[in-house]
């Protein structure tokens, strides 16, 4: 039953992985506030993007897509509008970034 | 590249191209328009339900008055030259970001240089300077920090990056995108 | 039903539970909360994944509630509970 | 045999997860820490409900137990953190009016 798209499908899925663990690892190393929300907003929307996209191509009918790609626009305007007020917050508390 | 970006964007900035946009004019347009993007939302969450457009058109309706609430100035459409030329600029440069945090992450020795930067905006207030600041946050190496009035302090995760240049090119993609005018303030 | 999707969706779930550790330790009330949000966007690939891997298309509109969550929670966070006493102290 | 062992590691690994996030919650001495660890453990909650083949309780647990009991704690913590420093500020108050009370005595008394 496997064709080709669903091969390609399951290779765009397979590269979504290592963001999000990626995207873990950097939460967990990068030193300050501010690099760990370069690391959780970059990485997994990159993450969810590929998986969206794999998904997309193996799914049954195109209202599935739809539905794939409008989660997608979803949790990318939520992480990077939730990203930008954490990220304004810190700054008007003066958290100064770390510095190598 | 640099003296290329430099010299569209004057030319941008003296030549006007842009629909003057007063406010009255563009309000029907945009009610029909946001009515149909909400329409297509509940569509695509219902499915081929014809029942649940009972609930769905007041749904509609509803959002479409709270949005006008929130942001009231309709704004042009945006252009689909715009579009066309900014969707794969956007997925291309997303996908570099997500490389180069998983490089940075992977590193033995973490890769990072972080520093804040502060950058002033050509673009006029509304939507297209909010889209800016969001979408910065997407962009290889650059997370938007703050904004006030026209000044966006980014956080960046290395400062040797071509910070200057990268946000010069969003802007200006992004003038085109929203069709709007990329001003000079006259302190500068 | 699919093993690969599946055992993707597995992996993910190691992601969060290693996640777990930025909460427990995480030095101010912001990184918790980053964690939360970690969990939202491995939450929303895990249902997609889930989705197909266990053939329940339902899974989407749980994924459409955890995107919208994730962003509900921390725009409270901001406006409501992270002030100067949480802050840089914690 | 493949899938059931897969979703066996999954069942395994949601269930640890969940059980150290109750005890933590439970055992944690900062109330935010709590909330968010509870927030979490909602997210969890629903995914462990969709493993037991109950997307509609998933749903609920996703909107009522994460998605909206969470933000409500935060702003009662809020709400809880500013009344303690109101008092705080009233005790200081009460304190240095104390202080000037015997102040104001010891100047008076020589």
């Amino acid at each position: 039953m496997m064709t080709l798209l669903d091969n390609v499908g399951m290779l765009c899925i397979f590269m979504g992985l290592p963001f999000f663990l990626t995207g873990t690892v950097g939460l967990l190393r990068f030193p300050d506030i501010y690099t760990r929300l370069h690391a959780l907003t970059k990485a997994d929307n990159v993450g969810l993007g590929l998986i969206t996209l794999g998904l997309s191509l193996q799914a049954d009918n195109l209202f599935i897509v739809a539905k794939l790609i409008l989660i997608w626009i979803l949790v990318l305007i939520a992480s990077s509008a939730s990203c930008h007020l954490v990220a304004r917050s810190a700054i008007q508390k003066n958290i100064h970034p770390w510095v190598k | 590249m640099e003296q290329l970006l430099n010299g569209l964007r004057s030319f941008i900035v003296q030549k006007n191209i842009h629909l003057s946009i007063h406010g009255h004019a563009y309000l029907g347009r945009s009610v029909l328009l946001r009515f149909l993007l909400f329409s297509a939302v509940w569509f695509v969450l219902t499915g081929s339900d014809t029942a649940s457009w009972i609930i769905g058109l007041p749904a509609v309706f509803l959002a479409i008055g709270i949005s006008h609430v929130i942001s009231p100035y309709p704004s042009a459409p945006l252009s689909f030259i715009g579009v066309c030329s900014f969707l794969p600029f956007f997925i291309r440069q997303s996908a570099l970001s997500g490389i180069d945090v998983m490089r940075r992450a992977l590193c033995r020795q973490l890769a990072v240089n972080p520093g804040l930067v502060s950058y002033t905006t050509f673009l006029p207030e509304g939507s297209a300077r909010i889209f800016f600041v969001n979408t910065i946050s997407l962009l290889p190496g650059t997370l938007s920090a703050d904004l006030q009035e026209d000044r966006v302090t980014v956080h960046t995760i290395d400062k040797n990056l071509a910070i200057w240049a990268n946000m010069q090119n969003l802007e200006l993609r992004i003038a085109i995108l929203w069709r709007v005018k990329l001003h000079k303030r006259e302190a500068l | 039903m699919s093993y690969l999707h599946t055992s993707c969706a597995f992996i993910i779930l190691c992601a969060i539970a290693a996640g777990m550790i930025r909460i427990l330790q995480g030095p101010t009330a912001a990184d918790r909360m980053m964690a939360a949000q970690l969990f939202g966007t491995c939450g929303v690939a895990i249902l997609l994944l889930l989705a197909k891997g266990l053939d329940t298309i339902v899974l989407l509109d749980i994924a459409m509630v955890f995107a919208l969550f994730a962003a509900l929670a921390s725009i409270t966070f901001v406006r409501r509970a992270w002030h100067e006493q949480t802050g840089a102290s914690r | 045999m493949m899938p059931y062992s897969i979703l066996t590691a999954f069942d395994i690994v949601l269930i640890s997860t969940l059980l150290w996030l109750a005890w933590k919650m439970l055992r944690s001495e900062d109330l935010f820490k709590a909330v968010v660890l509870f927030i979490s453990f909602g997210l969890l909650m629903a995914l462990a409900w969709v493993r037991m083949r109950a997307p509609d309780v998933a749903l609920a647990e996703a909107a009522i137990g994460a998605g909206l009991t969470g933000p409500l704690f935060l702003s009662a913590l809020r709400r809880m953190e500013r009344l303690h420093k109101d008092e705080r500020r009233v005790n200081i108050d009460e304190e240095r009016k104390s202080e000037t009370i015997f102040h104001t005595q010891q100047k008076e008394t020589p």
